[in-house]
């Protein structure tokens, strides 16, 4: 393809495929209602054009046969491209299970970014080819949108929230990292590169560069600095004062209201940061705020070593034990 | 359908010397329809404004419940109970103002459109009162003033979610209170026109429009009363 | 138009709504006294639109109108409860899907 | 001659036009001179030329922000302005298209003037609010202007929170005033739409004789209505959280910024269709005109603007596809705008049929029509393209989306506000235009136009980001077409300015009915008398009687027209 002049983006992810026959598929629809109308006008214009001045068209034929005709065929499509977009739209939300968690921060005017083995960046991603990769976006300020065109993929960073979007990198290469959502002066500039690289280059280059702690062990570290094992850990003489925090992520919890929620990322974010809203049933109202204290990407690591305790045996194995 | 000419009033023929009908319209019959409905239309625009509004409300509290149950219990209940009755005391009365302007009762419609005014103003009193109470307590958001709510249950994190009922609780009644103020405003002018000897039986489209103004404003008020101030009252 | 019927009787009707509109403030205030759970929340409101419907019909004299006013008065609730309802909808099933962790 | 046909009252031989005789008839601009007779007007007529001048004004400043826009855009780098600037301009651009000249143009300029002369009516049901209207406007284009001249707003024309709360340092207030109050220009406009179709319509004009530019104008008047003060009010929410501090959509004490984005879309998505509606029925106008026929299916195109009106609402949830909304709702905003697109393709093809065995001339405004045809067509698909979840995703918020909804605006809207102008403009000023160059302005525009959004389709699937001061060097080749395309455009629209000025003192008399149209604005003189009718007409059959050919005689002799 002319790099000078190119006519359609590079497809990078297991899923840009999928998107790209959509996107011809309507293309090729597009194009060909298009084309019909036009050749119909240019048709009737010569065909019916007016002889004289005082020429006046036929009678009208009402037909209802075409105007049923023309409302469902364009329905029929329209019904058959939602559902198929529809299953590829979920397939690009939806993460598989072996996907590894990666963290981002957008802020005004950078994305930063953080590897599970503590590694971090700015404006730049490596990730190594083949992996399903989970992306957890959240940010600091106004709303930012991950945007790399190479893997069909978008989604909106919120203030307050976390989003998440995934992706498979199929071939390695530097692809570009956009920002999608307008927020402010340097808008423009908040763009970077997502590097894929082979598993073994990635690892190389994961040796490369300082460590740092892995997040759950940051994550750890942090939940000591801030004394939550006072609370959350029973003590050999007392019980705890809050809920137990092992094998809490992801199960269902009964708040003081009565009703079941789901111990996700957000229920934890808000659970730190307002802690009487969600209240676990049966527990007082003594824990403070979190918020001010605690950065966004330092939340990352608290949810993300509190995951860690989950205990079902996934890939992340806890850490090591806070102390009591 | 409306029959606009009352059973005394001239028959339809004599709209056409009728010193209120407007050049461009038929008869005075045509003429109230069509104030009455753009009147209605205009109650629209009001109903989406107020809608708006209410939306948000809607979503934030069924985001943080028990925080806004614990934010109403810091509104009175007696004054807004209070509020209440005069505000339906005074759509009474503008009922009635049209009603007299009906049965060619002119001295009448000023009497009652002078009692809807009143009725207002003291439901803008109440308000005052209320709001210098939520100023003394230090639950007013913004402004520049400091939200410092001495109830244990709105501090901390739960305070930020009281900042947003109390923000909602003064923009929704304030602009309801806007709202009195421009519908006393014109209250006034048609006093003034309804003693000149304005209004009769044969027209009154200007008494019609806004009382259905005033009621509405009414209605806003119907559902602003429960929604802001009774929440969770039975937990006090 | 009220009016067109006796005169008497649209003042009866006149203070038989406003007597119903303060009951039901009264009944609105008490019946959030009492713990209904959910229900408290449908008792005010339906209080609330009762009492609307009222000053709609009666003072506003919606009952004696053409039916396009009727029909305005409507649409302008019913958009209301598209914008509201739809809106709500988001939120309350908002992230159930993707979100669902350890799965 | 200017009474008969739709009319069963006698004709009101007034004296007949003719350039012979050098008597100018009374009509609504000779009725009266002087700047206060235009300025304390309420006669609907002058009240649409008024604002053809003031939205004219709007467009002109809104233009000139484009063409900056596209300057910048020639390069990669950005070297011509500063980002700042930049933000500005794409900012001030999207503020003065949409909220004064897009969603006015059409309803407050040609349905100002025609909604009454169309319906067999003496004037709006509310002359002095019509009136008010237009002062609000300017007052509300003034608080625009005013911080445009003091630097202007950098939070997009979505004014999306929290960046519009608290982060932007520019004019936020005075430009969300502007919109605010311009708000009550469009709704005193919709609202008295409404009530004047409903209350003035002449005797036996039912509502299946009335022209589709009125049902549209009536589709477009209902979204107003119902639409508008969401907008409103939300932008008073954000005025309030900026000014006063009160926390309404902050996400530090727990509020949503994405519950902005859903008030704001439930107007603003049903707005697009406050523009297109009326071009819509301007197009059915103009396609049935210049083809001499009924359009074909009348009723099916009259409900799908009612209908495209109530669907309409319930969409605005495909503009947060990845803005973190529910995915549930996501699918149900997504069926539902591919549901909003069937009225749209049913109007086209109808359109198209009606050419079909017609007598069809290729004047001016017949070329804006077909123009717009074509153009909408692309549009609407490529709407239905980005309403499909799957290809959102990747094109959000990309030039792929800034092309889908110029098609739909520039290519709908504006073509069908300049097809509208030039087949009118005769009824308005009683003068005709040159033909030639007009035809001429009309290849420009649409050659133009499709040069300049055409290659965004392409750069927006590439993945170029909307709202880009700079970009990678590889989008350069695209960018410079695109730009080449919008000098051609702006030729295009100075011309008619220029030609459209001159006619009015230079111009050729037009006669009462230049293109031997039907409908009862023809029915009248041109331009046509203050109180519109000598007699108030009576309807007796429906609004395109053009092969019931005796009708179509006495309504216009051949000696009479240019088409």
């Amino acid at each position: 393809m002319n790099p000078q002049l190119p006519l359609f983006p590079e497809s990078a992810s297991t899923l840009s495929p999928e998107v790209d026959a959509l996107f011809i598929a309507w293309s090729a629809v597009s194009v060909f209602f298009t084309l019909l109308i036009a050749c119909l006008i240019l048709y009737f214009m010569v065909r019916y054009r007016r002889r004289s001045v005082d020429e006046v068209g036929l009678e009208e034929k009402s037909a209802l046969w075409l105007e049923i005709a023309w409302s469902a065929i364009p329905l029929v499509i329209a019904l058959a491209m939602f559902v198929w977009g529809t299953r590829v739209f979920f397939k690009l939300y939806r993460p598989p299970a072996d996907a590894v968690e990666y963290y981002s921060v957008g802020k005004q005017w950078m994305w930063k970014f953080q590897h599970p083995d503590g590694h971090r960046e700015i404006n730049a991603l490596h990730i190594p080819v083949g992996q399903p990769i989970k992306l957890k976006l959240t940010s600091e300020d106004v709303i930012h949108s991950f945007y790399v065109p190479a893997f069909r993929v978008k989604q909106d960073a919120l203030p307050g929230r976390y989003t998440q979007v995934w992706f498979q990198a199929t071939k390695p290469g530097t692809y570009h990292l956009f920002c999608a959502e307008y927020c402010g002066g340097e808008h423009s500039r908040m763009i970077g590169s997502i590097i894929v690289l082979e598993p073994r280059q990635y690892e190389e280059w994961l040796a490369g560069g300082p460590a740092g702690k892995s997040v759950v062990a940051s994550g750890a570290e942090l939940f000591n600095q801030l004394a939550c094992q006072t609370c959350h850990v029973a003590a050999p003489n007392r019980p705890a004062r809050g809920p137990a925090l092992k094998g809490l992520f992801g199960s269902q919890v009964k708040i003081a209201s009565g009703e079941m929620v789901i111990a996700d990322d957000n229920y934890v974010r808000e659970s730190i940061l307002n802690p009487g809203t969600k209240l676990v049933a049966g527990y007082d109202p003594i824990m403070p705020t979190y918020q001010g204290q605690v950065s966004e990407e330092q939340l990352l690591q608290l949810i993300s070593y509190i995951k860690s305790l989950a205990g079902d045996g996934g890939t992340q194995a806890p850490a090591e034990a806070p102390k009591p | 359908m409306i029959d606009t000419h009352g059973s005394g009033a001239p028959a339809a023929h004599d709209d056409h010397h009728h010193p209120r009908l407007q050049h461009h319209f038929d008869s005075l019959e045509q003429q109230k329809e069509s104030s009455t409905l753009g009147m209605w239309l205009f109650l629209v625009t009001e109903i989406m404004f107020f809608g708006g509004l209410f939306t948000v409300y809607v979503i934030y509290r069924y985001a943080y419940p028990k925080v806004f149950a614990a934010s109403s219990h810091h509104l009175d209940v007696l004054w807004g109970g209070i509020n209440t009755a005069v505000l339906i005391c005074s759509s009474l009365t503008m009922a009635l103002s049209i009603y007299a302007a009906q049965i060619n009762k002119r001295k009448l419609i000023v009497v009652f459109l002078i009692a809807t005014i009143l009725l207002g103003a003291t439901f803008l009193g109440i308000k005052t009162v209320e709001y210098m109470d939520k100023i003394k307590h230090h639950l007013v958001p913004g402004f520049g003033l400091h939200f410092a709510p001495d109830d244990p249950h709105l501090q901390g994190a739960n305070g930020q979610h009281a900042q947003l009922f109390f923000s909602l609780y003064f923009i929704m009644t304030g602009l309801h209170a806007l709202h009195m103020i421009i519908g006393i405003g014109v209250l006034s002018v048609l006093a003034v026109l309804a003693w000149k000897g304005r209004y009769d039986s044969s027209y009154y489209n200007p008494l019609e429009c806004t009382g259905l103004y005033w009621h509405f404003v009414d209605i806003v008020w119907i559902f602003l009363f429960p929604l802001l101030y009774l929440l969770g009252a039975h937990a006090r | 138009m009220a009016h067109h019927h006796d005169p008497k009787r649209t003042l009866l009707i006149y203070f038989a709504v406003f007597g119903a509109l303060l009951i039901g403030t009264l009944l609105t205030v008490l019946a959030a006294k009492v713990d209904l759970g959910m229900m408290n929340d449908v008792v005010a409101l339906g209080i609330a639109a009762t009492k609307a419907m009222l000053v709609i019909l009666f003072f506003m004299h919606v009952r004696d109108s053409t039916r396009m006013v009727a029909l305005t008065a409507m649409g302008g609730f019913l958009w209301l409860a598209i914008l509201i309802g739809i809106t709500l909808l988001n939120y309350v099933t908002l992230e159930t899907v993707l979100q669902v962790p350890g799965k | 001659m200017n009474d008969t046909g739709m009319t069963t009252t006698p004709a009101d031989t007034t004296v007949l036009p003719g350039p012979e005789t050098g008597y100018e008839r009374p009509n609504y601009l000779n009725a009266a001179y002087g700047l206060r007779s235009w300025l304390l007007t309420r006669d609907h007529k002058r009240i649409a030329i008024l604002y053809l001048i003031s939205v004219t004004v709007f467009f002109a400043i809104g233009g000139l922000f484009a063409l900056l826009i596209r300057l910048e855009l020639l390069t990669p780098e950005g070297d011509m302005v500063q980002p700042d600037t930049y933000n500005r301009l794409f900012t001030m651009h999207g503020i003065v298209m949409v909220f004064f000249f897009l969603i006015p143009a059409i309803p407050a300029v040609l349905g100002n003037f025609l909604v009454p002369l169309m319906i067999g009516a003496k004037d709006l049901a509310f002359p002095k609010l019509n009136l008010a209207s237009w002062y609000v406007y300017n007052v509300a284009g003034l608080f625009t202007l005013w911080s445009i001249a003091h630097g202007g707003v950098d939070t997009g024309w979505t004014f999306y929170t929290p960046f519009s709360t608290h982060y932007s340092n520019t004019y936020v207030i005075s430009a969300a005033l502007g919109i605010f109050i311009s708000g009550f220009s469009s709704i005193f406009t919709g609202l008295n739409f409404i009530v004047t179709i409903h209350r003035m319509r002449a005797p036996g004009m039912t509502w299946f004789r009335l022209p589709l530019f009125i049902w549209s104008h009536y589709a477009t008047s209902l979204i107003i209505v119902l639409g508008t003060p969401v907008v409103a009010v939300t932008i008073l929410m954000v005025a309030a959280e900026r000014v006063l501090h009160l926390g309404i959509f902050d996400p530090a004490l727990g509020g949503d910024p994405v519950l902005f984005q859903h008030l704001f879309w439930f107007y603003s998505h049903p707005a697009v269709y406050i523009m297109i509606l009326p071009a819509m029925g301007v197009v059915s106008e103009l396609v049935a005109a210049f083809s001499r026929k009924p359009v074909f299916g009348y009723k099916v195109v009259a409900f799908a603007s009612i209908g495209i009106a109530v669907l309409g609402f319930l969409v605005w949830g495909h503009h947060m596809f990845v803005a973190g909304e529910s995915v549930y709702i996501a699918t149900v905003f997504s069926v539902l705008s591919m549901l909003v697109a069937i009225p749209s393709a049913v109007k086209v093809f109808n359109w198209t049929a009606t050419l079909y065995e017609g007598s069809v001339s290729y004047q001016t405004p017949m070329l804006y029509a077909l123009g717009f045809i074509g153009l909408f067509t692309l549009g609407g698909l490529t709407g239905v393209m980005v309403a499909t979840l799957g290809i959102d995703a990747h094109v959000h918020d990309t030039y792929f989306i800034v092309a889908h909804f110029h098609y739909i605006m520039v290519g709908g809207t504006i073509m069908g506000y300049m097809g509208g102008l030039h087949y009118w403009w005769p009824k308005i000023t009683g003068k005709l235009y040159p033909a030639f160059l007009s035809r001429l302005a009309a290849l420009l525009i649409f050659v133009g136009f499709n040069l300049t959004f055409f290659p965004q389709f392409i750069l927006g699937y590439l993945g170029m980001p909307r709202r880009y001061w700079s970009y990678p060097p590889e989008f350069q080749v695209l960018n410079v077409l695109s730009t080449a395309g919008a000098s051609i455009l702006g030729v295009g629209y100075i011309l008619p300015l220029f030609y459209f000025i001159w006619s009015m003192r230079y111009g050729k008399k037009s006669g009462d009915n230049p293109w031997g149209a039907v409908g009862l604005e023809w029915d009248t003189p041109s331009p046509p008398p203050t109180e519109n009718f000598h007699t108030i007409p009576v309807v007796t059959h429906g609004p395109y009687e053009y092969n019931t050919k005796e009708v179509h005689d006495r309504t216009s002799p051949p000696e009479a027209r240019v088409g």
